[in-house]
């Protein structure tokens, strides 16, 4: 109950209802919905938020600096730890920038492999999005019924390479072990399960009129503004700005996906692909909204199901290694590349510079998340308090990628 | 019994009086924190049911009966703690007005014929005045805290409570108006016989006036999707952020405790009472459970008590039910849900009833034929009483006329059964 | 080749300002000097038909080698490299530019080198920035709002230059 | 005399906490502490309400005035209340006069009291009989008044009410005026000048 | 003293707590700066005058029957409080309208008026 000296130096003159005091409010690091540890000050006026400012930092480790110390494979688990609800996801990104570097391609199988398990990283980390966008909003259920199927996917990455979190599955050169036998025809298995479960979860939340009501034209973002942000993934793809990686990234990623048939999920001329076996839009959600930032994402987790199986019929077909990881001192050629690829929370890039001993002279990580969070102060000024909530949890974040 | 102890025993009247007042305050005390124990457990289960998981068992045996006592004797151990700068006596005597103003209703809220801490004949209006002042302990504490999330708490619930209690209310008169009496002992008993006769069925206003009812008691005893107060992902925990212990236990009961008594209140308004959908207790007896005397008065009334207790437990679960299943609203979509649907909509169930009553329209106990048991006669009888032309222009009367056509109002055997009820 | 024409536009429109380009690398970059900076980014910003309006990263890097007997071999003289990684939302090409410069200003200690802030052309700039200022200690002149992100207000020193020593304490906390 | 009476016990339960707690809304100088000894004043008086046979009126003024009128207050000290725990401090000056014209006024009304609620004569003692069964008798809130004063309200006269339908609705419309009036008053926009919000440079 | 235990309650009673309520409320009206005290005081007051209506219009009370007011009292106390409600949401919308133009509750600032 602060109450806050009015600065002259940049003011404007509005109406006011009835004059009450602005005060400064923490919410977090230790809330319930910061998702971890980030904290806003919240300037406010009653319920109304003038102003937000993030404050980072709390799960900072200084994880470029720990690479600067270690060889690509060694800081494989370092990666885990950034996106800890997709850690295949950085893997990946940082295995295949390293790849780049060193001008190494891994062999059609372990592509494939890749795809599955990316895509199954995507489908559990968009799972986790989704329950807790619920939970933000006050519905607890979602969240559980989210976990549930996410326990699926992480039983069956736990039978591939032993680890439910932190996997350090994926690595240079391919990946640690192939997959199991008979781990495909389970993948099938739940997959064929989980496809009906996905419309339970649209019936609960994308439906669900007190859920429309509570994030349709709620934070609207503008495709230009998303850009300028740096935004990427579903915050982009929810602004309407048609870009994934996948088909639009450099040609090292896109490659990984080279014959996948997918579609960008993004709208165009007011429709998504297949829009017919989804629920629909409601008419109250404007484009940038949270509630299509949401559906973006519960529709890519209905697109990664169809990569999943595309990519486990062709990692079935192909034959040959999975890709045995190089030499854990393997040394690296001098130079320097970037490579982004598209993890679930948006455009994860790994940079590295060699100088041409085993250990990079320097790595950089660009994080999806730290972009997209950049966006909050924008977004919510002027809404009410229980909206921050709902746009900090359209944006997904996962404090781990942001203060890496 | 009272007269037996005076009588028998010859002990003190007054002390009589004191110690049956003592019994009933603690058997009221009784239902609300056994009731809250139940419910909390309750909440727990129908949770975990409704998340695919098995909620508590362990603590107790295989359903985790006892999973409650053990969270309140950890309650109990708990560290009371006050912030620094809290104002030391409000915050401490917070939760106390919260749980009192539950507890508090409870003294007139009957649970069978006769069964009611004190018959007071304005019921209905005195259980909503005072558990309306629950709002009291909740500002108190959100206030006395010192912490801005608890404030923010306070502030929606007043604005919150103090906005349904309008609909809230409009829809409560919607019953009192067809039984014409506010006594909720007679409420219920005007709806004996089949179920039809519950005013729940009595016309279509009366119908979608019971959900309106039950939307604002949500909203007035502060459960999702009206849980703004204690938002957790917005205010951490609301009002209760800086309470531990036996202090936040008791915000716990006396929610637990409002939410069952909404929704006795609504089974008592609205579907029947003690009365269950088929006129067992007639069948059985021959006569409704308040023309009944002795042995079979009180298995008459216990199978209306757990008529009624079912009745309201499953209100209570539906409760449960919605938390568990719908997102929050935000404050002000709350508020408008208030003062731009509920109260035009009770509003115009209000008018509605009215109309119905005063052109005579059929009304559901028409829906079924009435069986011949006595007991089916007497609603008919109090809506003429109340409602009958004589009664909407009267002319002046003398005394006793009026007094008359009163006691004639009330069927004979409620006449007996309250004098009963205080014995 | 569409890098090396778009390198001769650039030449030919800023001159001087492009200070090197590298075609060869396996991302081609463009270097830049410093005061330039900002011009080059907003007609990179700008011209419809390249039309960089998507900042993916900066980056500092400090190639600084403590160790004297390793100092020599390959990073070159001692310097702090400032990387752009721009990408194109509406061609999907990507482009890197690079300011160079000295690791301190004017070689001395403790002062740090300033490049101008491109903040004002892409919002994401902002963070990145402050990150970089934060990490890698580089002063970016004009920016709104520099201050530490990740590291605490009172932290001392910038983790990731090479000769960063973590301090012993801080706040009373052991840190080594 | 005899036995101790039951509504005697309660009437001073609740008369002792009226008066305490009115007081304590005097002396304290914390705004919602004055409200919360308010709150509790005013709901001991619905007590005596109940225990004077009015269970209408004390059902009434708990929902009315407890529950709305000072939610409302409560409400007000929030609004206005610029740091956490307003307290306001009154001279002592005006102590003095306070209590003056406070002892003076109780000289007055204290014998009035007495005198006009002397215990009845002898001769009217008839006329109180009936009543004092009523009182001792295990449950004064029996007779039912909502009906009668609802009809009174209505405007139709009974033997001990008269009709009141030109003040219910007089009243009525002066509510609603009210309602329109103080919801303006509060509404009133003015122009305040507030601090912008940094960080908004243009792309 | 234990004759206020033994005796019937009587009007007088009623009477003299409805005074000490009485005298509290024009107490606190004089003595608060707060406008929100002053409006407590009122109410104290409107509060005490109603519980002599009541008390007035009751069957229950040992009283001389001169002083009958019946139902009256009751309909009267009833409109006081109809009537307190209305006055506080004035009130308050007063003191809101002052507290937006002078941020302050205190009555002695409002003193625009004197000449």
């Amino acid at each position: 109950m602060s109450t806050i000296p009015e600065n002259t130096a940049n003011t404007e003159v509005i109406e006011f209802d009835v004059r009450t005091d602005e005060m400064l409010v923490n919410m977090g690091p230790q809330h319930p919905s910061t998702h971890g540890v980030l904290r806003l000050v919240l300037r406010t006026d009653g319920e109304v938020v003038s102003e937000v400012t993030p404050h980072l930092g709390y799960l900072h480790r200084c994880a470029e600096k720990i690479g600067e110390n270690l060889t690509p494979r060694q800081w494989i688990p370092y990666t885990d730890r950034m996106d800890y609800l997709a850690a295949m996801s950085m893997n990946l990104g940082w295995a295949l920038c390293t790849e780049k570097l060193m001008n190494l391609q891994v062999p059609e199988k372990a592509r494939h492999l890749r795809v599955i398990i990316a895509e199954m990283q995507r489908i559990a980390s968009h799972l986790v999005g989704m329950g807790a966008y619920g939970l933000d909003l006050g519905s607890f259920s979602p969240f559980l019924y989210a976990f549930r199927e996410r326990e699926k996917i992480l039983d069956l990455f736990e039978e591939a390479c032993g680890a439910r979190l932190t996997y350090s599955y994926l690595t240079v050169g391919g990946a640690t072990a192939d997959l199991p036998p008979g781990w495909l025809q389970k993948c099938e298995a739940f997959l064929d399960q989980f496809l009906p479960v996905i419309d339970e979860y649209h019936a609960l939340l994308t439906t669900n009129s007190i859920f429309i009501k509570r994030c349709a034209n709620i934070g609207v973002m503008p495709a230009d503004m998303a850009i300028s942000y740096g935004c990427s993934g579903a915050v982009l793809r929810g602004s309407g700005v048609d870009l994934d990686l996948r088909r639009d990234g450099e040609e090292w990623y896109t490659n990984m996906y080279d014959g996948y048939a997918f579609e960008v999920i993004v709208e165009k001329e007011g429709h998504y692909p297949n829009d017919h076996v989804y629920p629909p839009v409601p008419p109250e959600a404007v484009l940038g909204d949270c509630w299509h930032r949401f559906y973006v994402r519960m529709l890519e987790v209905r697109q990664a199901v169809d990569l999943v199986r595309q990519a486990i019929d062709r990692y079935s077909a192909a034959s040959g290694s999975y890709g045995e990881p190089v030499k854990l001192a393997e040394k690296l050629p001098a130079g320097e590349t970037y490579l982004e690829t598209e993890a679930p929370r948006g455009q994860m890039g790994f940079y590295i510079v060699s100088d041409g001993s085993p250990i990079p002279w320097r790595v950089r990580a660009r994080s999806s998340c730290f972009c997209n969070l950049s966006v909050t102060s924008e977004l919510c000024r002027n809404t009410l308090i229980a909206d921050i909530p709902a746009v900090v949890g359209s944006l997904d974040i996962v404090m781990g990628e942001i203060d890496r | 019994m009272s007269q037996f102890l005076i009588n028998q025993l010859g002990l003190y009247p007054l002390l009589v009086q004191a110690l049956m007042a003592m019994l009933t305050a603690s058997l009221i005390l009784g239902v609300i924190a056994g009731g809250s124990v139940v419910f909390i457990w309750m909440e727990r289960k129908v949770a975990g049911r409704i998340q695919d998981r098995l909620g508590p068992t362990r603590v107790g045996g295989k359903f985790g009966w006892l999973q409650t006592l053990a969270d309140g004797i950890k309650l109990l151990a708990k560290e009371d703690l006050r912030p620094e700068g809290a104002d030391a006596l409000l915050f401490r005597i917070a939760p106390y007005v919260a749980f009192c103003a539950s507890y508090g209703s409870f003294i007139a809220l009957p649970f069978a014929t006769g069964w009611v801490g004190l018959d007071i004949n304005v019921a209905v209006f005195f259980v909503v005045a005072v558990l309306g002042l629950e709002v009291f302990g909740v500002i108190l504490a959100g206030y006395a805290s010192a912490s801005k999330w608890s404030l923010f708490g306070a502030m929606r619930e007043a604005a919150q409570v103090i906005s349904y209690e309008v609909p809230l209310g409009l829809c409560v008169v919607i019953p009192v108006m067809i039984a014409g009496t506010m006594d909720l002992t007679k409420i219920a008993n005007l709806q004996a016989g089949w179920f039809t006769n519950w005013y729940l069925f009595h016309d279509p206003f009366a119908f979608i006036a019971f959900f309106v009812y039950y939307t604002c008691a949500l909203a007035s005893v502060n459960r999702a999707p009206f849980d703004l107060a204690e938002a957790e992902s917005e205010l951490v925990a609301g009002f209760h952020t800086e309470y531990s212990g036996l202090r936040w236990s008791f915000f716990f009961m006396a929610e637990y405790g409002s939410m069952f008594l909404v929704s006795a209140l609504g089974s008592i308004l609205f579907l029947g009472g003690w009365n269950g959908p088929i006129p067992l207790a007639e069948w059985v007896f021959g006569q409704h459970a308040s023309g009944l005397s002795g042995f079979a008065f009180v298995v008459a009334n216990l199978l209306g008590l757990t008529v009624f207790m079912s009745k309201a437990v499953l209100c209570v679960t539906v409760m449960m039910w919605i938390r568990w299943t719908f997102p929050r609203l935000r404050i002000d979509q709350v508020i408008t849900t208030c003062w731009k649907y509920c109260t035009p909509i009770s509003a115009v169930m209000f008018v509605g009833v009215i109309n119905w009553q005063l052109l005579g329209l059929p009304n559901g106990s028409d829906l079924l034929p009435h069986h011949q048991l006595g007991v089916r006669q007497l609603p008919g009888a109090v809506r003429e009483g109340a409602f009958g032309k004589n009664q909407l222009m009267p002319q002046a009367q003398s005394r006793d006329e009026k007094s008359a056509r009163h006691k004639e109002a009330l069927p004979a055997p409620l006449h007996a059964v309250s004098d009963r009820g205080e014995s | 080749m569409g890098e090396q024409n778009l390198v001769s536009r650039l030449q030919a429109k800023f001159g001087s300002k492009i200070l090197d380009v590298q075609l060869d690398a396996i991302d081609p970059w463009v270097e830049v000097s410093a005061e330039g900076l900002p011009e080059v980014c907003q007609y990179l910003h700008d011209e419809p038909d390249l039309k960089f309006d998507y900042l993916s990263c900066i980056s500092g890097v400090d190639y600084f080698e403590p160790d004297p007997k390793k100092a020599a071999k390959l990073i070159g003289k001692p310097r702090m490299e400032v990387v752009y990684h721009l990408w194109s939302v509406t061609h999907k090409s990507s482009l890197v530019l690079k300011v160079l410069l000295p690791r301190w200003k004017g070689e001395q200690e403790g002062s740090l080198p300033d490049v101008p802030s491109v903040a004002h052309i892409w919002r994401t700039a902002d963070w990145h920035e402050r990150e970089v200022y934060d990490l890698s200690g580089i002063n970016f002149t004009g920016h709104p709002d520099l201050r530490r992100i990740l590291c605490p207000e009172d932290w001392e020193g910038y983790p990731l230059r090479r000769d960063y020593q973590m301090p012993l304490e801080y706040h009373g906390i052991r840190c080594r | 005399m005899g036995e101790i009476n039951g509504h005697a016990i309660l009437f001073l339960f609740f008369g002792i906490l009226t008066c305490l707690f009115s007081l304590a809304v005097v002396f304290s100088s914390n705004v919602v502490r004055m409200a919360f000894y308010l709150i509790l004043a005013l709901a001991a008086t619905s007590g005596l309400h109940f225990l004077a046979g009015a269970d209408f009126v004390g059902a009434m003024q708990l929902v009315l005035y407890v529950g709305g009128t000072l939610v409302l207050l409560v409400f007000g000290v929030m609004l206005t209340a610029q740091n956490p725990f307003i307290s306001l401090r009154t001279a002592g000056g005006d102590w003095v006069v306070a209590a003056m014209v406070g002892g003076i006024l109780l000289v007055i009304l204290i014998p009035v009291a007495f005198q006009v609620g002397l215990p009845p004569t002898e001769a009217s003692q008839l006329g109180g009989r009936a009543d004092r069964e009523a009182v001792t008798s295990t449950d004064p809130v029996s007779v039912p008044t909502a009906t009668r004063i609802g009809l009174g309200l209505l405007g139709v006269p009974g033997d001990d009410v008269s009709g009141y339908l030109l003040p219910f609705e007089i009243i009525s419309i002066h509510l609603l005026v009210v309602l329109v009036g103080a919801a303006y008053l509060a509404r009133a926009k003015r122009r305040v000048t507030v601090r912008d919000t940094p960080g908004t440079a243009d792309v | 003293m234990t004759e206020i235990l033994t005796s019937p309650v009587g009007l007088t009673h009623y009477l003299v707590v409805g005074a000490v309520m009485f005298v509290s409320g024009v107490v606190c009206m004089a003595t608060k700066r707060n406008a929100l005290g002053v409006l407590m005081g009122i109410e104290l007051v409107l509060n005490g005058a109603n519980l002599n209506f009541v008390a007035f219009g009751s069957n229950f009370l040992e009283r001389n029957p001169t002083y009958q007011l019946g139902l009256d009292g009751q309909i009267i106390s009833l409109f006081v409080i109809v009537l307190a409600a209305a006055e506080a949401a004035v009130a308050l919308a007063i003191v809101l309208n002052f507290y937006n133009n002078h941020l302050t509750v205190d009555v002695d600032r409002a003193d625009e008026l004197r000449g």
